[in-house]
């Protein structure tokens, strides 16, 4: 049969980082196609080659056995290349049909918008979906989970002949998951040709009929998903045996460091839906405490809120090494002991035109300076320090942080926290998009933090990690801790169960 | 061209440099071309500086003036007490500074003034003002800009004389920038207020020219009196169509040509000249119009 | 009231009491606020700086900013007043071109939109950040409006002409009826078009704009070139209303355009905001300008008065936003 | 050369050579450029906006601006130069102060201070985007300046006063010693200490630096309290060399200072910069200003050569940014 669309020999790379090299794959009709790798591999990066968000890039693209040339991603829509990127990509002030519609908007007969036949439009797509909110609604005050609703929807709007979804069910639950599934089939049914990525490899054996296995740039494996096995798809992607470690020495001591009771915290746009509710836990000297959820889950919400951030609209009570606390704002909470780590990198974490040493000594510039002036050998001394203990690959002290790969920023910004011996360290997504070895690095780096009386708090999307480095599990839904399990009980059913929003609620 | 200005040639010609207070306004692009061009027929080398009406920035212009072998300066001071420094930097290097239109504060600075007495032109048009409203009724004074010195030579001038006249009742005093637009809108605003005044005098003929362009509009010109200042080409037109009622005439084109010789004579070796060389501002009304053209006598 | 709620958000309904209550205190302390003639007064006056906002809004809707539209407004003037006068003439090639008004005028907006067209290039392909762009613009243009008028004013440019600026037609002034129709286009091409909503979207996020398939420069060169259109016919307008072409027009106009802006409750930081509402913030300028004039203000006050309504009305709306 | 290197960024290093061929350019066509004399003009002239601009730099690095720096440099050389000439009487009280040099300074002084403190308030407790501040500031500062000088320079200012603007020492004029000192602490705050790393910290990226327990707030107050201050500087320079406080003087000089910024090649967006970029940046507009009038250029050419420089200066270094 031939081939819908075909790349030959596609080559990408960022400032040096090559993120695909020869590169090679054809996309047939009325097939489902798995795209798999760990995190950067390169997933994402091919498939906005494909649909013209990146324009620089080595190798051909053929549609139809033509060859084409995108010079922005209008091209590709235009031929019928629909694309759900990874991250969200919606106009916070724009309303759900306006997004929806953006780009594709339907004129009236003069020429205008045609208001009525969009909303009109966009309310059976989300029926199809099965989405509950108005097409009028604006899109910032929907749910993450909504909202990643929407964006499917924006794909699904016009027919296309290929559709390309990256991680589309990361924020959604499962009877939204079964709608979409349910989706992908008749789309297959009707010849599409779909390249899905998805880390839940469950989904992958239900849906698809063709893998493809990238890793570091290149593709490692394809065939029938048929002919294969979980454990030889997961060999494939890490490159060696991949074998789900529990954890099971737990080194930690029972004196409560961190005691947190009847957390709330107010939505400002939804009174009846509070970002997080009632939550009380708490953390023992150096024990890592992992928090698991979907996206939206509020984890992200609990640890600003423990971190002093959302002071204003927060309720509860927080005792820290036994003293009362109410941190208005970080500096208190950094001052008390405690450390965040992000969930997002690049625009929380680092600050991305400063040198690494600058980077790493931003939380301990007292320690750095001399006389009340910055001392240039202390800096080169605390960044010799780092480098060597976190294995930081960075050309020099003057290297921009942007400049490094995902893991070594990241290693960069526990290194600054570390360095100022704190009480209680929170680590948001640690290790989201960073390649295995660093991500072993970190794992080895917590249980280190923690056999020194660190208590950690761990927020993590993958199910294995937090197995693999937790020495109790919490699972959030909706705001609130739906479940605790010790390292023992957990297993990656039970924790799933109860991270699954309930299907109605009042 | 790459070819050196030989300033120190005796051979070569002299170098005059025009600082004027601002290119802003035409008044001073008048008084700017006049002294450069009649410079140059006088066989100088001219070059116009323009201090934006910011006396610090005329600062920079005397110093590089200087610096780059000037031989005479033909100078519109930005404002009487602040240029005085300036001069003296002339003074001190020993280049002539000839002042045009406005005057400095000083009488041991420059090498001679050229003026345009602004207060004593508004005395005679305060007269004019009092005999035309008749010694009373209401009226509306229009500012230039509140921070510029001829702004208040001109309305202390007048002053001078209408405050005399306690039955003239000045119901509204509003700036206007020297600018025409603005005037325009001033007065339709104040017009609001005060349908019913007699006269309004403003600060320059661009001002005046806006007011009676908003007195037109409201359909009043006939019942309002409009006094400007300078003697620009709008203005001589309109007094002569009987439009607006009396100007001061200043005579940029004769301050400058007089600057210009000046530097001439100065340059022939001659030393003694007067501190102040009071040009006398004219008034302009419908009766003696025909004699003049814009900024001078025909 | 209802349509109208629709078409203001609360920032704007709360500038729409604001403009009330500064009415109501002029009418009650002075007697002639609230005549016909003193409506049309208001209006006239802001007719231009409507103008000028309304291309400001769209430029700041894609989080942008135009500092030169005031030295465009000056330099549109004078072409359309010079070439009313005195046409194109190249002796040398014994070559002369008359203008009719509608020619001249025609040829003034045409500048206006080629200098805003050259904004957008510099800002969409050369990545000059729009300040900078439109800083030099600022610039430029004056110094193009010095050397076409040398300094001079432009005067005596024709009854047919001075009608733009001062005539009536129904019972409202000419440059009402022009202010009016760009806001109406404007209103319509913000609401009612693809590309009012592309304005929106690039300036709500730039990235997701593009990704779903927005010309980003294209729309950006679109909306300087319209933001130095409507400098042009502001500039037209000022020029019309005085029967003369400034040199020195518009000095520190983007000021009171981005004041109107910003009252009208449009974020500098793009995406949101209405044509409407810097309708009603010209408005309340122009309300606080001819009020401080009525109630005969010391021009010195005047200026402190209005930094604190800037500066209130911006804290009002914040105040808003957060408890929206 | 290698120090230098450290020290200057490609961007900068580049306008260094712009800097030394449009130095070359001078020297080979007029006579009077490589002269000890011109070299002080410049200098000196310079100096104001260098104190300013470097105010500016550091907003600027916060990702702010600050356009009301021309109105607090007029507001604070005019109160300096009024309390000189007239101390503060109060009759009723029967209270007079009298003021010396240091006293008069050091008011006008914290006068700058405070009205930059009143900027950074608004913009960091009130939220007001800092475009909106410092406008609201610009107009207010200068309407103080007008009821404090009703609208009069103030004049007669003595010797002592006077040296600070006119005086030369060891061979240098005071304003180049008093701008250089400002340099110098400037160029030692943001490359050596904590305070000047939150500056770059928090325009780089202020989530991240909020996280890491900087104080955004303080440290921006703090910002825009030294413009202000730096500002009243400008205007104590500006005051004694004319021996006189203009109550016009500054205006806009709040663009030739974000020129300098810009120029120098700090980001308007924040986080990327240096002092002595500005500086360059300020040497470079002077040196144009100076080369402009001793090639005897008109000086509306002036005007549009002065935008293009701005744009080639950032499109430069847009490109530059891009190839590193
Ligand atoms: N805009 C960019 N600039 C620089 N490097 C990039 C950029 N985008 C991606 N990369 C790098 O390219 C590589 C591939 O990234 P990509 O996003 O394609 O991975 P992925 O397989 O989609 O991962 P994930 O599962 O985390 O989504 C990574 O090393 C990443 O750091
Ligand atoms: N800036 C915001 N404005 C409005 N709502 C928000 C904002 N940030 C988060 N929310 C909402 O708050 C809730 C909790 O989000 P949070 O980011 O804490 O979730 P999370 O469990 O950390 O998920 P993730 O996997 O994305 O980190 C969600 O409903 C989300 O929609
Ligand atoms: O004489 C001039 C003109 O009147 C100008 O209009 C304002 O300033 C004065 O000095
Ligand atoms: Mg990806
Ligand atoms: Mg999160």
């Amino acid at each position: 049969m031939a081939a819908l669309l075909e790349v030959k020999q596609i080559t990408k790379k960022f400032s040096g980082v090559t993120a695909l090299s020869e590169v090679n794959l054809r996309l047939e009709g009325g097939k489902v196609t798995a795209l798999i790798g760990e995190n950067g591999a390169g997933k994402s990066t091919l498939l906005k080659i494909m649909s013209g968000v990146y324009t620089d890039y080595e190798g051909q693209i053929l549609f139809r056995e033509n060859e084409v040339k995108f010079s922005r991603p209008k091209d590709a829509q235009d031929l019928g290349i629909a694309i759900i990127h990874q991250e969200l990509n919606l106009i916070p002030y724009l309303s759900v049909a306006q997004n929806i519609f953006l780009g594709r908007e339907l004129p009236n007969v003069f020429g205008f918008l045609d208001k009525g036949q969009m909303i009109q439009k966009t309310k059976v797509l989300l029926e199809r979906l099965k989405l509950d909110v108005e097409p009028t609604a604006l899109v910032g005050s929907l749910k993450v989970g909504q909202q990643q609703i929407v964006e499917i929807a924006k794909a699904l709007l016009v027919e296309s002949e290929v559709v390309f979804m990256d991680e589309p069910t990361s924020a959604i639950g499962e009877s939204e998951v079964e709608v979409l599934f349910e989706i992908i089939k008749k789309l297959k049914a009707e010849g599409k040709a779909i390249v899905y990525i998805s880390h839940k490899l469950d989904e992958l054996f239900a849906l698809a009929d063709d893998f493809v296995v990238l890793r570091d740039g290149k593709i490692v494996g394809e065939g029938p998903v048929s002919q294969i096995s979980r454990p030889q798809l997961i060999n494939m992607m890490a490159g060696r045996e991949v074998k789900i470690t529990k954890k099971t020495t737990k080194n930690c001591s029972d004196d409560k460091m961190l005691e947190v009771r009847n957390l709330s915290l107010a939505n400002p746009e939804n009174s009846a839906r509070p970002l997080l509710k009632d939550i009380s836990f708490e953390l023992c000297k150096g024990e890592v405490l992992g928090i698991y959820g979907l996206m939206g889950a509020g984890r992200t919400e609990l640890c600003e809120s423990l971190f002093g951030l959302h002071s204003k609209t927060l309720d509860g009570s927080l005792t820290l090494d036994g003293r009362d606390c109410k941190f208005k704002n970080p500096i208190q909470a950094i001052e008390a002991g405690m450390a965040l780590v992000p969930e997002d990198r690049k625009k929380d974490g680092i600050v991305p035109g400063m040198s690494v040493e600058k980077n790493l000594s931003l939380t301990v510039l007292e320690k750095v300076s001399k006389l009340g002036f910055l001392s240039d050998r202390l800096h080169s001394q605390l960044y010799k320090k780092h480098v060597s203990s976190l294995k930081i690959k960075s050309s020099g002290a003057d290297q921009a942080i942007n400049k490094l790969s995902g893991g070594n920023q990241q290693k960069v910004i526990l290194g600054k926290w570390i360095e100022r011996n704190p009480k209680v360290l929170m680590l948001d997504e640690p290790t989201r998009g960073i390649d295995v070895n660093a991500k072993s690095e970190i794992y080895d780096l917590i249980s280190r933090l923690s056999s020194e009386g660190i208590s950690i708090l761990v927020i993590s999307s993958e199910i294995p990690e937090i197995l693999a480095i937790s020495d109790r599990i919490l699972v959030m839904s909706e705001g609130q801790i739906t479940a605790e399990f010790s390292s023992e009980e957990a297993t990656e059913n039970n924790i799933m169960n109860a991270c699954i929003p309930e299907i109605q609620h009042p | 061209s790459c070819q050196k200005q030989k300033g120190a040639d005796p051979n070569s010609p002299k170098k005059v440099a025009v600082i004027v207070s601002t290119l802003n306004n035409p008044w001073f692009v008048v008084l700017a071309e006049t002294a450069a061009n009649r410079a140059t027929e006088l066989g100088f080398e001219a070059t116009i500086f323009d201090s934006q009406n910011n006396t610090a920035l005329e600062t920079d212009h005397f110093e590089n003036a200087i610096s780059s072998g000037y031989d005479a300066i033909l100078f519109n001071p930005t404002d009487a007490d602040g240029s005085i420094a300036n001069v003296r930097i002339a003074k001190r290097a020993e280049i002539p500074v000839f002042c045009m239109d406005r005057e400095i504060n000083a009488t041991d600075a420059a090498t001679s003034q050229i003026l345009s007495d602004s207060y004593a032109g508004c005395v005679a048009i305060g007269k004019y003002f009092v005999e035309k409203l008749d010694k009373s009724g209401k009226y509306v004074e229009i500012l230039g800009l509140v921070g510029d010195n001829n702004t208040w030579s001109r309305s202390k001038g007048f002053h001078s004389v209408v405050d005399n006249y306690p039955d003239l009742q000045m119901v509204a005093q509003q700036n206007a920038d020297f600018d025409r637009n603005k005037a325009m809108e001033v007065m339709e605003s104040i017009l609001q207020v005060h349908p019913d005044i007699k006269g309004v005098f403003c600060g320059n003929d661009g001002m005046a020219m806006g007011a009676y362009q908003a007195l037109v509009a409201a359909g009043k010109s006939d019942q309002v009196m409009v006094f400007g200042f300078d003697g620009a080409s709008d203005v001589i037109t309109s007094i002569n169509q009987g439009k607006i009622l009396a100007t001061g005439m200043q005579f940029p084109k004769l301050i400058a040509r007089t600057a210009a010789e000046y530097a001439k004579t100065y340059f022939e070796g001659k030393r003694d000249f007067a501190q102040k060389v009071p040009v006398t501002v004219e008034m302009v009304n419908q009766e003696n119009v025909q004699q003049y053209e814009a900024y001078g006598s025909k | 009231m209802i349509a109208l709620k629709k078409n203001l958000n609360i920032a704007q309904f709360q500038s729409l009491i604001a403009l009330f209550v500064l009415c109501l205190c002029l009418a009650i302390t002075t007697e002639n606020f609230m005549t016909a003639d003193n409506f049309w007064n208001v209006m006239r006056q802001i007719s231009v700086n409507v103008c000028i906002s309304v291309g400001m809004t769209l430029v700041v809707l894609t989080a942008g900013i135009d500092l030169s539209v005031g030295s465009i407004l000056a330099f549109c003037g004078a072409v359309t007043a010079g070439l009313l006068r005195s046409g194109i003439s190249i002796p040398s090639a014994n070559l002369f071109i008359g203008f009719t008004v509608l020619g001249a005028v025609l040829a003034g907006l045409l500048v206006g939109g080629g200098l805003g067209w050259v904004n957008g290039y510099a800002v969409t392909k050369f990545k000059v950040p729009p300040f900078v762009a439109t800083l030099a613009m600022l610039t430029m243009a004056r110094g193009f409006t010095m050397l076409w008028t040398k300094g001079h004013p432009i005067t005596g440019l024709g009854e047919s002409f001075g009608f733009l600026g001062t005539g009536w037609f129904l019972g409202i002034p000419m440059p009402v009826w022009i202010s009016g129709l760009v806001v109406f286009i404007a209103v319509v091409l913000t609401g009612k078009t693809k590309f009012g909503r592309y304005i929106y979207a690039i300036g709500g996020n730039e990235n997701a704009a593009r990704l779903s398939g927005i010309p980003i420069s294209k729309v950006k060169i679109w909306v300087y070139s319209i933001a130095g259109l409507l400098a042009a016919v502001g500039g037209v307008l000022v020029t019309a209303r005085l029967d003369s072409a400034q040199p020195n027009a518009g000095i520190s106009y983007e000021l009171d355009a981005i004041a109107a802006v910003v009252i009208g409750g449009t974020s500098l930081s793009g995406g949101r905001g209405t044509i409407l509402g810097t309708v009603l913030g010209a408005v309340i300028i122009g309300v606080l300008n001819n009020g401080l004039i009525l109630l005969n203000v010391s021009p010195f006050w005047q200026q402190v008065i209005k930094g604190i309504v800037i500066l209130l009305a911006v804290i009002i709306d914040k105040s808003n936003q957060k408890s929206e």
